[in-house]
């Protein structure tokens, strides 16, 4: 890890793509860390591509927007790799050197003998794991998808901590408007109404990140 | 309602305690107008300014603004708001891209009327094919409204020039908009530290009988004042009295550089000037500038940074003073134009120094390292 | 009684111009004065560069003298020829660009509610037909679905006159005239049943033929956009510059058109509205 | 520092705007002298060896001072007077800021769109402006210096003028009266 | 002005037609005492309007 990291999050409109780089952002610090985020709006439309980034590092974070050269990648759905609905094509472009991809897929993604050669002269590191489908399990709602994404990331590179993560949880869902845009607070509420209270809200959500561990896999090239 | 305490503008900048959130340049905008004492304000939906005026409403509807609604188009609300300050409220509002080019016959038209009002604006692409991404050429096309123009750096700095704004455009000396320009998204949907003043303070009010021009009340002095006089023909003379009045609006201006030193710090802010090749930029041009002259920093090159924060006034004499012995001046810019490097030439000896670019535009994110190619080749020299 | 701020300083009332001297003494401040007082007190307009015969012109002069408190009274003008008028008006009055006359109106109106709660503070729209039907159309029509509470009037002269005779959409049908040099192709703006439609509590066409029926349509719509909603005159103005007919013909004309129904006067008033000027004018304070 | 004097005209078809020039206005307890920054009381010598050696001095008292438009003006307003009476100066009112039609009466009356109309009939040779709105005493400053040789004098309330030859800032009843003594004085010594 | 409104004082009635048919302010003045009207010349434009309107022909519009 360099001293500042990059995070792409790729998604589909509705996903939570924004909120789960929000999270990250909050937990990064309350841990302590630095850190910007900042989403890549299109007409930020449901099931339409939706970029968000966010960069965490110990020190001053001056540079925003896209980011170009990531050092993780997270595909939260993989009709972002299959169909690609993704802003950045190929998925992993800009990606640097040992970077990590976090996939959402039941399966491994399918990669070109082409695409698996550039990884490797990458050496990246690539993993997947179901992450709507424990959403739906442990969370039961499919938009628990980016809280299962987040445990991901949390399990696999301990960028931040647990505590922090609950904390930032509880900021987001637990009071306060949130604000990221129109539709974003629109669909917050179509997630409230999913729970008789928010402390099930926040409860499930821990319990979908916690549930990724064992789930995850990786895919060697 | 909530209770608000009054208190001096040096208070509130300096000696306030400040609380750190997380949040997003929207957000920061909601902050600064919560404690800016405003009475009125009117929105209109435009990406990516939209979040920031709904927030305002919210506000609004929490009882820290007297009165708030939603126009009709651009040119509606800032007519609206000009109505509102001729009335001797103090106005916000915002707008960005398309809709401040919707609106552009008003500004011109604040500024003559000496109308102080505070508007935000979140640059966007204003071309087609259709672009809703941050682009900063609507800027180049507010150069000579006669407004003051102030450019944000990030949320802090976007905050603190909304409250500051405020005062600036008040003095009875000055007394002509202020408008607070960041780069949209970038900044208004960027999640970043911001330190704000508790909520239960706020600045001052407004004092509409102290403005260079009367008052649209009936209530101070009477009989055919016009806000706004109709210098048109049928008047003796006429020609003179309309170059007099842009005199003055240009002098107004003039007048505004010792509050912005004041209270901004300066018209610029500048690091390692000595150094051969420096940078200026403004905006989120000034971000990727640290980024990318730390970057310089690490190979062994040294460059300097100058951060344009007030653009109209102009800070030529600080620019023409700082650049007097660099090999280079870098301007990197987020629109087409460059017209940062364009403003720079007229004001700097040998203007082939200043290398126009890099640019970026149409929404696109300017990589640090398209800057440090740039500060590397010049240092290299 | 007049206000304090319509009495001038002792020190200087010696070298006061005597027009002013006449306003404080002799003008409507304060006193109730209507348009049968014309000719008996000095008035709000002094002079002004409109042609002669003029109707826009008198129409301005019966408005100033139908204000039920002018010393309260702020109007807010747009572009056109009566924008050569206003700054001759002892009010204050503001005329910021062409037609956003409403808008500037809502947000002035709003303020000084704020900054006047327990008054009366006469905001008072007089812009052209091209200001308010054409291109300010849609901020017109915004402020009454607001529910602005603004007197909105329109001097209706039919055309362009300012920039010399363009058809506007208050120009009749086949009417010829600049940019219509084959007449006008579709009908006059029935704008008097969108006013009615859009809120407007209160809703008139006068001409200036009949002066007190003016004051009376101009008077209401000031009163019941005090405490009702907005309102809105149509006042038809003919131009003899523009139309090309002999300044003393200004009346006629507009009496012709009256008699045929080419410009039907009407009066629409909300129930509301009804019994709000019922007990006012059932007081006989106006009218 | 800037080279610029803000001196009496006429200074041309159209003289800058002074602050464009580089002239600030004065600090509190400060005033200027044709751009230069001198202690208040310089200033009121000043004015008092313009208003004493002047042919046609006049005072042009604007709408602040001409109306009982708030508590206070009225005391002002007397002082006011009472220091051109002293000083022999006659008053011509500036009653409001339209674009008179047809035109003004230079006469009896100045407007700051066309002030030189004023000027020029009544052969002024320095003058006072006092309860002009900032605006429109710059505008009126800047036509007079640009069209007539008259020495301009501003009495502000507020932060002053930069295009007034002479300007007082937040200049009240205090420094009215203390004009109007130094003016009785040299009277009586001369 | 080369024109203006002139009053026949006989013919006057004083019914005020005319003062509210000019479009022009300040130029009649109804004189209470003896319930006529008087023209200011120096504002009058000589549009006509008034005489259009006078119900006894007292008014016509002439040279100076």
């Amino acid at each position: 890890m360099t001293k500042k990291t990059s995070i792409r999050m790729s998604g589909l409109g509705g996903q939570g793509v924004v909120t789960a780089a929000h999270i990250l952002g909050s937990a990064a610090t309350r841990d302590g860390l630095v850190s910007t985020v900042n989403p890549f709006f299109g007409a930020e439309k449901r099931l339409a591509p939706a970029e968000s980034y966010v960069r965490v590092s110990s020190d001053r974070i001056f540079e925003r927007g896209e980011i170009l050269f990531p050092n993780v990648i997270m595909i939260f759905h993989p009709h972002v790799i299959s169909l690609g609905k993704c802003y950045t094509m190929p998925f992993f472009a800009g990606l640097q050197p040992g970077g990590l991809m976090l996939v959402n897929g039941d399966s491994a993604p399918e990669l070109s003998q082409d695409e698996r050669e550039a990884l490797k002269r990458l050496d990246a590191k690539l993993y997947y794991f179901p992450a709507t489908k424990l959403a739906l399990e442990v969370g039961g709602t499919d938009l628990a998808t980016n809280m299962a994404m987040l445990g991901g990331l949390i399990e696999i590179t301990h960028i931040v901590s647990w505590p922090g993560i609950t904390d930032a949880l509880a900021e987001r869902f637990g009071g306060g408007k949130f604000v990221a845009s129109a539709t974003t607070a629109a669909l917050d509420d179509a997630l409230k109404s999913k729970y008789e209270k928010i402390s099930q809200l926040l409860e499930q959500n821990m319990a979908v990140m916690q549930a990724v561990g064992p789930t995850i896999k990786e895919v060697t090239f | 309602m909530p209770e608000q305490k009054v208190v001096a503008p040096e208070f509130m900048f300096t000696e306030a305690a400040r609380e750190e959130q997380f949040i997003t340049g929207s957000e920061a905008v909601r902050e600064a107008v919560r404690r800016a004492n405003v009475d009125m304000a009117v929105s209109y939906p435009i990406t990516p300014q939209s979040e920031s005026m709904h927030l305002v409403g919210d506000i609004w509807a929490e009882g820290y603004i007297k009165d708030y609604y939603r126009g009709e188009n651009e040119f509606a609300v800032m007519s609206a708001v000009a109505g509102a300050a001729m009335g001797g409220v103090r106005v916000f509002t915002a707008t960005g891209g398309p809709g401040t080019m919707r609106a552009l016959e008003m500004f011109p038209t604040w500024v003559g009327a000496r109308l102080p009002i505070v508007c935000a604006f979140f640059t966007r692409g204003i071309n087609s094919p259709l672009t809703i991404q941050p682009d900063t050429i609507e800027m180049a096309h507010l150069l000579d409204t006669g407004m003051i123009m102030l450019h944000a750096e990030d949320a802090q700095d976007l905050y603190d020039m909304i409250l500051k704004a405020f005062i600036i455009a008040e003095q009875t000396e000055v007394h002509i908009p202020v408008g607070v320009f960041a780069d949209g998204f970038f900044v208004t949907h960027t999640r970043d530290k911001v330190r704000v003043a508790p909520a239960d303070i706020k600045l001052p009010p407004y004092k509409p009988y102290s403005a260079p021009v009367p008052v649209m009340d009936m209530e101070n002095v009477p009989f055919r004042q016009m806000r706004d006089p109709f210098v048109m023909k049928s008047n003796y003379v006429s020609y003179a009295a309309h170059a007099s009045w842009q005199q003055e609006v240009l002098a107004a201006a003039e007048r505004a550089r010792p509050f912005i030193r004041q209270y901004l710090g300066g018209l610029i802010e500048v690091e390692n000037e000595q150094a051969d090749v420096l940078v200026l930029a403004g905006g989120t041009a000034v971000c990727q500038s640290r980024e990318a002259i730390a970057m310089a920093r690490e190979e062994g090159i040294e460059a300097g940074l100058i951060k344009i924060k007030s653009l109209r006034p102009f800070p030529g004499e600080e620019l023409r003073a700082l650049t007097a012995k660099a090999k280079a001046v870098i301007v990197p810019e987020f629109n087409r134009v460059g017209w940062l490097s364009r403003e720079l030439r007229n004001v700097v000896q040998n203007p082939d120094r200043v290398v126009a670019g890099p640019r970026v535009f149409g929404g696109m994110t300017m990589p640090p390292d398209l800057i440090l190619s740039e500060i590397r080749r010049y240092a290299r020299e | 009684m007049s206000k304090p701020m319509l009495k001038m300083t002792t020190a200087f009332a010696d070298v006061m111009p005597a027009e002013y001297v006449e306003l404080v003494q002799n003008g409507p401040f304060g006193k109730g004065y209507g348009v049968a007082d014309l000719g008996s007190f000095k008035e709000l307009i002094e002079e002004h560069p409109l042609c002669a015969g003029c109707g826009l012109a008198l129409a301005v002069r019966l408005i100033m003298a139908s204000l039920p408190t002018p010393e309260d009274t702020v109007v807010v003008g747009s572009t056109g020829c009566s924008s050569l008028a206003f700054p001759q008006i002892a009010l204050q009055n503001i005329h910021s660009l062409f037609g956003n006359q409403n808008a500037v109106a809502s947000g002035l109106k709003r303020a000084l509610k704020l900054r006047f709660p327990d008054k009366h503070k006469d905001v008072l729209v007089v812009a052209g037909d091209g200001a308010t039907a054409d291109i300010g159309l849609d901020m017109v029509m915004h402020s009454w679905f607001r529910g602005e509470k603004l007197a909105t009037i329109m001097l209706d002269n039919e055309a362009y006159a300012n920039t010399g005779g363009q058809e506007s959409g208050m120009s009749p049908e086949g009417c010829v005239l600049n940019m219509a040099p084959t007449g006008k192709k579709f009908k006059k703006i029935a704008l008097p049943e969108i006013a009615r439609e859009s809120g407007c509590a209160y809703v008139a066409s006068v001409t200036p033929v009949q002066p007190r029926k003016l004051e009376k349509a101009v008077r209401r719509a000031i009163l019941v956009a005090r405490e009702v909603g907005p309102t809105y005159v149509q006042i038809f103005v003919p131009c003899p510059t523009n139309f090309k007919f002999k300044p003393q013909e200004t009346l006629a004309k507009a009496k012709q058109k009256e008699k045929d129904q080419t410009y039907p006067l009407r009066e629409f008033i909300t129930p509301e509205a009804q019994a709000y000027l019922a007990a006012l004018e059932g007081g006989g304070k106006h009218d | 520092m800037t080279k610029y004097r803000v001196l009496a005209g006429p200074e041309g078809y159209l003289p800058p705007a002074a602050a464009c020039e580089g002239i600030r206005l004065p600090d509190v307890g400060w005033a200027l002298i044709e751009g230069r920054h001198v202690p208040e009381q310089e200033a009121l010598s000043a004015i008092v060896d313009k208003l004493l050696s002047a042919k046609r001095p006049f005072f042009f008292p604007g709408p602040n001072l001409l109306w009982e438009w708030k508590e206070g003006v009225a005391e002002k307003a007397s002082a006011l007077r009472k220091l051109a009476d002293t000083a022999g100066a006659r008053v011509i009112p500036m009653p409001d800021y339209r674009p008179k039609y047809p035109m003004i009466n230079p006469a009896i009356e100045i407007n700051p769109n066309h002030p030189n109309l004023t000027i020029w009939h009544n052969k002024i040779d320095v003058c006072v402006l006092a309860g002009v709105h900032c605006h429109y005493a710059n505008v009126a400053l800047k036509i007079i210096r640009g069209g007539t040789d008259c020495y301009t004098i501003a009495i502000c309330g507020e932060a002053g003028h930069e295009d007034a030859n002479i300007t007082l800032r937040n200049a009240g009843i205090p420094q009215i009266e203390a004009l109007t003594a130094m003016v009785a004085e040299r009277r009586r010594l001369c | 002005m080369y024109v203006t409104a002139k009053v026949d004082e006989p013919k006057c009635i004083g019914c005020k037609l005319c003062i509210f048919a000019c479009p022009d302010p300040n130029v009649f003045t109804f004189v209470k005492d003896k319930k006529k009207v008087i023209v200011n010349p120096a504002r009058c434009k000589g549009c006509g309007l008034c005489v259009s309107v006078c119900p006894k022909d007292a008014l016509v519009i002439g040279n100076v």
